[in-house]
C-alpha cells in the first residue's frame, strides 16, 4: 500500500461530512427593530467551541500547504513564509482604525512610508502605492495610472501589447480598463520577437506589458531595445512583478525601462498565500507618472509622516489601503533580510530551478532559465500532475504556458532544501516512467481520489441548499 | 539567507550538477541592466527584526475608537486565529488540486453558503477584495447582463467618497456612467429616485445600513423601480447585518454586495472581505472564484472550483473579472467566526449593533448642546450626531481623552459620526464624559 | 478499504525519517573559553527554519490531541481545552522573573492569591499551595505536610493506607515519602469497606488515602464515617483531586472531612495535558495544616501583595513558583465559567458519562457513576482498545481498575456533544462484536500498525546513538 | 456553560436514555456533605475574561532584568511557538496509545538524544519537573544503586537555598543525609571536598557553571573522588553550556541534571524543564519516562514509551519515582529549539553567554568603586560583583531606571549579581549608566 500523504476523517461511520449536516439549528430570529425590517429566521450551523475546533482541525489535515511540502508552481513563487511575521502581525500596533486622524496613525505611516520607499528602490522605481489588494489589482491600477498618464498628455490610445506567455491576469486586467489586448507571438528561443513587437507597435499603444524572466524562465536580453521600441512609439512599458523573486540583488526593473511595475508581496516577499489571498500588489512608477497614484500617498514631515493625494490620482482601487497585515510581514521579511540575504534569495532560487532541471528526466527546451524551467510531459500533463500527488509533493503549474508542449512549468523557490529538490525529481523521474494508463488512476494517497470537473460545472451544487 | 541554508557540500553538489561554478553565473542579464545589490537594507535577526517593526507600530497611540464609517470591529474568538492560522490553511495555494485541497474548499463551501443563507440569493463567490470592488464587480456585471438595455449606474448621494473612488475606476474601463439619487431625512428618497431613474439605468445601489448607519426602510420600492425599469437592484449590507435583517432577495435584490470582514477580522487597518451574492441566473457571469460539490473516483463527495472558465487564467481578456489572488484566507475566518456564533449568537450580536448605538445616542442626546441621532430611523452600529460647537472641536475634546471619533461632510453639515459596537460598548460611559466634560464636573 | 485516521508521510521514498537522519552536521566547537573546558565538536540536526516546520507539522499530524477526537481516558479527564487560554498565556505580563521583588511582580501575586483564595474556596479548604507541579508532585507535597503536623505533634506514625482501587501515584508518592503502604481492598459495592478501615487503621496510621468519587465513579457515601474512623485514630485525611471534576459546584471535599487535597489543573481546569505535561498539582489544607505549607506562600497586604514563608514550611518541593502558565489558564478556565458554568461542568460530565454508560453493549458493573464508568470487556482490554482506534477515537484506559475484569475505565468528560459520544459508543459496540482474532490485526488506519511493545523493553534503543 | 452546550433537545433525549429528569439526581451524594454552588465566582465572556486576566498581569511592571540565579531567558525563535501549539502536540495525552502518538514520541526521542549528545551519557529520560527535581531524582536513584554504600549526599556550600529545600523534601522520606562541602575563590574546594568525603557517601554534586556562574575547573577531580570512595558523581549544568562544556561523561559524571528550559522556554516565572541523563546500567533505575524504538506489525519503524515497569502506575510503591504528568510540551519545544538553531547556533550562543557577562563584566570593572567578577575564572551567562556601596543601594538605583538586578548573600558577603544572555546584551548600556550614575553626569 501506498502510504497516507493525506487524511480522510470520518466518524459516526461517515466522511467528513459539512458542517450544516453536523448540526443546524433554525432561530427565530429576535430583535429590537420592528418586524417589517427584520426576517423570521435564520438557520445555520451551531456547533459548540469544542466541535469548531475539531472541524477545521480535520479540515486543514485534509489540505496541503508549504509546511505540509513543496509547492513548485510556475509562477506562483510558493516560499516559505517565516512563521515570526505572524507574531508581527499579531502585534496589538495593528489594530488601528484606517479613519484615525493622521497624528493618531503615525505607527502605520511610518510603515507605509518605509514599505514604500523601500519597494521603489528594490524596482527602481521613483515612487509607489502600496494599496491594490492583489497582484491582478495591482495590474489594473498600473493600466489605469497609464491611461491617466496619456489622457492628461490628450494622447488617445487603446491597445496594451502582451505577450503569448504572458499571465492571464494581464489580458484581463488590460481589458477590465477598456483597452483592446494584442498578443505578441514568441520566438523560437521563447523570449519577445523584437521584429514582431515592432510591427505590433503604433500610436495605438498605450502599455507593452512583460514580466522579466518571462514564463519560461527566460530573461528578455533585449529588454533595452524592446523598451526603445515601446517608448519611441509613445508607449509605456509594464513590468509584471510575479518574477521579481529571480531579480533581487541582481537587477532593477526600472533600470530596464520599465515605467510601471508591480510587486507581488505574497510571492517575492514571502507572506502566505492563504490558500487564494489575501495577498498585495503595490505599484511603482518612474516620475512622470506619480501624480497618478492613487490616492493617499504618504510622505515624510518634519513632525513625522502624513497623508496626501497625488497631484492627479486616479483615486482609489481599495476603500481602505488593501490588506494591511501583508504590507507588514513583507516589510518584516525586507528587514529580516536585508541586501546580502535578499540577493542570496535569488541566487538560491536560480540554482535550485537549475539543479532540479538538470535532474527530472523530462525534456525541458529553452534555457539557461532563471528562477523556473517548463518541462514538457512525455503525457498528459494534468495526468503527470495528479500521479505526482501521490509523492507528497504539490505538482508544477500544467499546460501553461501553451508554448510548451503538455507543460510543467516549475518553480521550486529558495526555500527548498537540497533533500527536497531530490524529492520532487524523484517523484517527476518516478512519474514519467508510468504508463499513462496508471496515470489515469491517481492520485491514490489523497483525501479525495480523482474528481469530477465536468459534473460540477454540469451540474452546479454551490451551497447547502444545493443539498436538500 | 535565513531561511535557505544549504551546507557547503549541497552548495557545492549543486553548482556541479549544473555545470557552474556560482550561482551568479546563472543569471543571464546584460551587464547594463545589472543591479550592484545595494538597497541600503541592513539585515536583522529574527529577534530585532520583530523589536524593530513593532517599535514602529507602537508609535501609534493606544485609542478606544468610535470611528466606524466602513471598518467595524467585533471581538474575534480565539479560535478563529488558532485554526486559521494552522499552517495547512494559512500556507496554502489556490485550490488547483482539489485532490489535496478538501479542508480549504469545504470551508468555502460554508462561506458561500453562510452568504446565501444571509441574502437569500442562490449563488455567492467565495470572496471579493473589500465592499467597494464588491460593487465595481456588480456594476461591471449588470453591464455585462444588461447590455442592450443601459450603461448607467444610479448610486445614493451618501456613497463614501472611497467607495465612490473605486467604483470610479471599475467603471472607467467600459464606460458606464455613475450618477447619483438623492437622500432625504438619512433615507433613500424613493419619490426622487422614481424621477431620477430610466432605461438607460443598467444598476441601482442602495445599502442597509446606509452610510449614515440608518437601515433603509423602503427598498421593496427601490426593487420595483429597478425592476421597472430593466435595471439590475443591487442591495450593500454586511454579514452580521444580514442575519436579522430581511433577506435582500425577498424585496426584489439582484445582486448583494459588502462586507463579510465584520465577521473574522478585527481591526486592521481597513482589510477587507467582499461579500458577492447574485441570482442564480447570472451564474456564468459571476467574478470570482465558486466552490462547488462534485463525486471522486471513489465516488465519495468531493469539492472543487467550478465553472474556472470564467476565470482569467482560462477566458484571459475575456474573463468575467481579473481575480486571481482575493481574500480566501479571510473567507475561512469568517466561516470559523460564523460556526463559532451559530445563528444565536450571530443574531445576538447584530442586536448589540442595534441596541449598542440606540443606547449610546439615547444618553448623547440628553446631554446639553447634543442632537443624536440626527436622522429618524432605526440605526444599526453607527449614527450621525449634531452639537451646538463644532464638531471638530468635539472630537478634539474626545481626543484629549484617548476616544477616536471623526466628523462627516452630511450634506454640507459638518456632523460628529459614532460608531458603537460590542467591543467598545464598554466605554460609552468614558464618550459621554468627554462630550459632556462639565456634566462630570457639576456631578462630582 | 477504511478511512485513514492519521497520515504516514514519507518523503524520498522513506518514512518520515528521524531528524538526525535528515542532515546532521558535526561541528568544530569554537569557543574563548580554554580548551580544557571545552568540547571539540558537536553532533546535531541542522535543518533549515522550512525543514523544521515540516518536520515538526508532519510529527503533528502523526498524533492525537483532544482537537483530533474523543479522548474519554477514565481519571484523565480530557476535555477540551479553551483556546483563549493560551492568548492570556502568551500575554507579555507572564514574562516576569520569579527572583523580581515582590513589589516588581504585583501582578503575577495578584494572581497568585486570587487562585490560592479560589481554589481553597472550591476545595472547601483554609489555605492553598500553588507549587507542586503535577498532580502526583502534590500528592508528595500534601504527605510531607501530612508528616510535618504528625512530627511537630511528636505523632511518630509509619504507614499510609490506600484504597486498592487508587491511583498508581498514591502509592508512589507515599513510598517516596518514606511510608508503608497498606493496601484497602474494596467491598462488593466497589466502595471503601468500613470494617476493613476500621480493621487498618491505628496509632501507625500517618494518612488516609481516597479520591471521590473512586475510580469506578463511585461516591463514597460513608465519606463522614470514613473521615471520623481516621480522625478518631489520629490520621489524617487525604483527597486526591483527579476526579474532581463530578464535584464542581455540588460538594467540597473540605466539607466531607478531608484534610489535605490536591488539585490537577490540567484536568479540573482544563489546561492542556501537553502530551504529558506540564501539568499543576496545587494542594489545599485545613487550618490546622496550613503552617506546614511550601514557601512562598502570598497574603494581602495594604499595598498590594507579599510573599511569605509559613511558620513551620516544609520548604519547597520546586525551585520556584511550578508550571506558572498553567495556573494562568486554570484562573482564566475559573473565571470564564463562574458559579454556574462550573456546575454545569460536573452536572454535563456525569450526564455524559451515564448516557455514554447506558449506550454501550459492554456489561458496566456497579453503579450509579459520577464523571465515570468502568466497563468490562468481554475481549482483552488492550485488544478492544486497539480496534477501537480505527473509529477515530482515543481508547479508554484498560485493564484498570483491576476490581474490574478486563477493565475499560471511561471518562468522556462535559466537552463532549451527545453526536461524538454516539459515535464513541458505536466505537465500542462495533468492536464489542468483533472476533477475538480480528482484534489482534488492529489498528490498520493509524499512523503506526500495532507496536511490539516487548522487544522495545528488551533492546532498548533509547537515542540516535542507538541507531548508528 | 461555555463549551458544553447540548442543545435542549439532545439534553432532553440524553436523560430520557438515563432515566432521570435533571443531572443532579445522577449525584450519589449524601445531603449532609451537598455544596450550594456558591463559590462567588461572576462568569466572563472570553473578551471579558481576556481583559480581567490581563489587566490582572499588566499590574507588574515591564523591566529589563539582569536577574538569573537559575532561571535563564534566551530568545525562542517564533516557529517554537507556532509549531509546539499544533493542537496535536499541546492537547494530546501520554503516549500510552503509541499507534496514534508517533509524532510526540518522536519528538521526545529527539529530546532525549539531543540530552545523550549533550551530556555524553547513555540514557536520558524524556523530562523531569526542573533542575531541583532532577537533582532529588538523582539523589534517590544514588540511594537505590548504592544502597550498600552510603546514605549521604554531598553538595557545594553554594547550592542555592531553593535547590536544597527541594533536595531535602526528596531526601526526607529514604532518609538520605545531605551534606556541604566548601568552595573556596567560587569554585569547588577539591581539597576541602577530598578531606570531607567518605564511604558512607552516596553522591557527590557540582554544578557548571555554578551557582556564582563560574565554569568549574576542577570537575575531572571530582569524578575521581567520587569513584575513589563508590559514591555517583552527578553534574548540574544545562542544556546550552553543555553545547560547548566538555561532556559530563568524559570527566566521570555518572549523573548529570539541570536545565533544558533554556532552550524553548522564555522566562516564564520560573517554570522549568528538568534534564535527567545517566549512565546506561542505571537504565532500570532512571526516574520518570523513557521513549525507545521498535517495530510495527508491518515492520515499519516505531516509537513507544518503554521500560514502563519501573514507573507508578504499572510498580506502584516500588516505581522508580511517583512522576506521572511531566514536562512532555517543553521537552518538544526544547528540541524543536535545539533542531532550530542547529549545532552551529547552538554553540553560538553558548558562546553568548561567555562573551556577554564577559564583556558587562570588563566594563562593569573599568567603573569606580566596582569590582566585576569577585571571582577570576570563567563565567556564563552570571557574575557576582563587588561594590563599594551596598549592593542593595546599588539594586535600588538601578531599579529607578528599570532595570531589574538582585543581591546575593555570598558567604556572608552582601554582592550584586548579574546574568547577560542573548536578550538583554542590547541593555548593558543602561546597566552601565545606572551602576554609576556620575559618570553619565561627567560625560554629558
Amino acid at each position: 500500500d501506498p502510504p497516507h500523504q493525506q487524511t480522510r476523517w470520518y466518524a459516526g461511520g461517515q466522511y467528513e461530512p459539512l458542517l450544516s449536516e453536523k448540526r443546524s439549528e433554525t432561530v427565530a430570529v429576535e430583535s429590537s427593530l420592528p418586524d417589517d425590517l427584520t426576517r423570521d429566521e435564520l438557520t445555520l450551523p451551531a456547533p459548540a467551541e469544542p466541535e469548531v475546533a475539531r472541524h477545521y482541525t480535520r479540515l486543514s489535515q485534509m489540505n496541503f500547504g508549504i509546511e505540509s511540502g513543496s509547492i513548485p508552481l510556475g509562477s506562483c513563487t510558493m516560499k516559505y513564509n517565516p512563521k515570526f511575521t505572524e507574531d508581527v502581525a499579531a502585534h496589538p500596533g495593528n489594530r488601528v482604525h484606517p479613519l484615525r486622524a493622521d497624528a493618531d496613525k503615525q505607527g502605520i505611516l511610518h510603515l507605509l512610508y518605509d514599505l514604500q520607499e523601500t519597494l521603489a528602490t528594490i524596482g527602481g522605481m521613483d515612487a509607489v502605492t502600496l494599496q491594490p489588494p492583489a497582484g491582478a489589482a495591482g495590474e489594473f491600477t498600473g493600466i489605469q495610472v497609464a491611461k491617466a498618464y496619456h489622457d492628461a498628455n490628450g494622447d488617445d490610445r487603446n491597445e496594451v501589447i502582451v505577450p503569448e506567455s504572458a499571465h492571464g491576469t494581464n489580458f484581463a486586467s488590460a481589458a477590465m480598463a477598456g483597452y483592446d489586448v494584442v498578443e505578441l507571438p514568441s520566438n523560437e528561443a521563447g523570449r519577445v520577437e523584437v521584429d514582431a513587437l515592432e510591427a505590433a507597435v503604433s500610436d495605438d499603444t498605450a502599455l507593452l506589458m512583460l514580466t522579466n524572466p518571462n514564463t519560461l524562465g527566460l530573461f528578455e536580453r533585449s529588454i533595452e531595445e524592446i523598451a526603445e521600441i515601446v517608448h519611441d512609439a509613445g508607449g509605456l512599458l509594464y513590468y509584471d512583478g510575479a518574477n521579481l523573486n529571480s531579480l533581487l540583488g541582481k537587477a532593477r526593473p526600472g533600470d530596464m525601462g520599465f515605467d510601471i511595475m508591480h510587486f507581488n508581496l505574497h510571492k517575492t516577499f514571502a507572506t502566505p498565500h492563504g490558500g487564494g489571498g489575501p495577498g498585495q500588489g503595490p505599484i511603482g512608477v518612474g516620475a512622470d507618472l506619480a501624480p497618478f497614484l492613487p490616492t493617499p500617498q504618504v510622505r515624510e514631515t518634519d513632525d513625522g509622516y502624513e497623508t496626501y493625494a497625488p497631484e492627479h490620482s486616479i483615486g482609489r482601487v481599495h476603500e481602505f489601503m488593501g490588506n494591511w497585515l501583508v504590507l507588514v510581514k513583507a516589510y518584516a521579511y525586507i528587514l529580516r533580510h536585508g541586501d546580502e540575504g535578499l540577493e542570496n534569495v535569488s541566487e538560491t532560487a536560480v540554482l535550485n530551478a537549475n539543479y532540479l532541471a538538470s535532474q527530472i528526466e523530462y525534456e525541458v527546451p529553452y534555457g539557461p532559465f532563471h528562477h523556473e524551467f517548463v518541462a514538457s510531459a512525455n503525457a498528459d500533463a494534468g495526468d503527470v500532475a495528479k500521479s505526482m500527488l501521490d509523492y507528497g509533493v504539490h505538482p508544477p503549474t500544467t499546460k501553461w504556458p501553451e508554448i510548451v508542449d503538455e507543460a510543467l512549468m516549475t518553480e521550486p523557490t529558495e526555500t527548498e532544501s537540497k533533500a527536497r529538490l531530490d524529492d520532487l525529481a524523484a517523484a517527476f523521474n518516478a512519474v514519467a516512467e508510468m504508463d499513462a494508463d496508471d496515470l489515469t488512476e491517481t492520485p491514490r494517497t489523497t483525501t479525495a481520489r480523482r474528481i469530477d470537473q465536468a459534473s460540477a460545472a454540469r451540474n452546479p451544487r454551490l451551497s447547502w441548499h444545493a443539498l436538500e | 539567507m535565513p531561511y535557505a541554508t544549504h551546507s557547503d557540500a549541497e552548495r557545492s553538489a549543486m553548482l556541479d550538477a549544473v555545470g557552474v561554478s556560482d550561482p551568479d553565473a546563472l543569471f543571464d542579464i546584460p551587464e547594463s541592466v545589472r543591479f550592484d545589490g545595494d538597497y541600503g537594507i541592513d539585515a536583522h535577526s529574527e529577534r530585532e527584526t520583530r523589536a524593530a517593526v513593532e517599535g514602529i507600530l507602537d508609535e501609534s497611540p493606544d485609542l478606544t475608537e468610535f470611528l466606524g464609517g466602513g471598518h467595524y470591529d467585533h471581538y474575534v474568538p480565539s479560535v478563529v486565529d488558532h485554526l486559521s492560522l494552522r499552517s495547512e490553511f494559512l500556507t496554502s495555494y489556490t485550490q488547483y488540486q482539489p485532490e489535496i485541497t478538501q479542508g480549504f474548499l469545504q470551508a468555502l463551501f460554508e462561506f458561500q453558503s453562510l452568504v446565501v443563507e444571509l441574502t437569500g440569493l442562490g449563488v455567492a463567490n467565495c470572496s471579493m477584495y473589500d465592499r467597494a470592488t464588491a460593487l465595481g464587480e456588480a456594476a461591471l456585471l449588470a453591464d455585462r447582463v444588461r447590455a442592450s438595455s443601459g450603461e448607467t449606474v444610479l448610486v445614493p448621494d451618501d456613497l463614501p467618497d472611497r467607495v465612490r473612488a473605486v467604483l470610479d475606476n471599475y467603471t472607467d474601463g467600459p464606460g458606464i456612467g455613475v450618477d447619483t439619487y438623492p437622500t432625504s431625512e438619512g433615507t433613500v428618497d424613493v419619490d426622487a429616485l422614481a424621477d431620477r431613474v430610466d432605461d438607460e439605468v443598467s444598476l441601482i445601489y442602495a445599502a442597509t445600513p446606509n452610510a449614515r448607519g440608518v437601515l433603509e426602510p423602503n427598498l421593496d420600492a427601490v426593487g420595483d423601480l429597478a425592476d421597472d425599469h430593466d435595471a439590475l437592484f443591487c442591495v450593500g449590507s454586511d454579514a452580521v447585518a444580514l442575519s436579522v435583517l430581511e433577506p435582500p432577495e425577498s424585496y426584489g435584490a439582484d445582486i448583494v454586495v459588502g462586507d463579510a470582514g465584520v465577521l473574522g477580522l478585527p481591526t486592521t487597518y481597513g482589510m477587507g472581505l467582499g461579500l458577492f451574492a447574485c441570482r442564480e441566473d447570472f451564474l456564468r457571469q459571476v467574478p470570482g472564484r465558486l466552490v462547488g460539490i462534485s463525486e471522486d473516483d471513489a465516488d465519495n463527495r468531493a469539492y472543487t472550483l467550478t465553472l474556472q472558465t470564467r476565470e482569467q487564467h482560462i477566458r484571459r481578456e475575456r474573463a468575467t473579472s481579473n481575480i486571481c489572488t482575493n481574500q480566501a484566507w479571510l473567507a475561512l475566518r469568517a466561516a470559523i467566526h460564523a460556526a463559532w456564533l451559530g445563528p444565536d449568537g450571530l443574531t445576538g450580536l447584530a442586536e448589540e449593533c442595534v441596541t449598542g448605538i440606540r443606547e449610546a445616542c439615547e444618553r448623547i442626546d440628553a446631554l446639553d448642546g447634543f442632537t443624536a441621532p440626527v436622522y429618524d430611523g432605526h440605526h444599526f452600529r453607527e449614527a450621525l450626531i449634531d452639537t451646538d460647537e463644532s464638531a471638530a472641536a468635539v472630537v478634539e475634546r474626545c481626543r484629549e481623552a484617548g476616544l477616536a471619533l471623526r466628523t462627516v461632510d452630511d450634506g454640507g453639515e459638518e456632523r460628529l459620526a459614532v460608531c458603537v459596537t460590542d467591543t467598545n460598548r464598554e466605554n460609552v460611559d468614558a464618550l459621554i464624559d468627554a462630550l459632556a466634560p462639565e456634566r462630570e464636573v457639576s456631578a462630582v
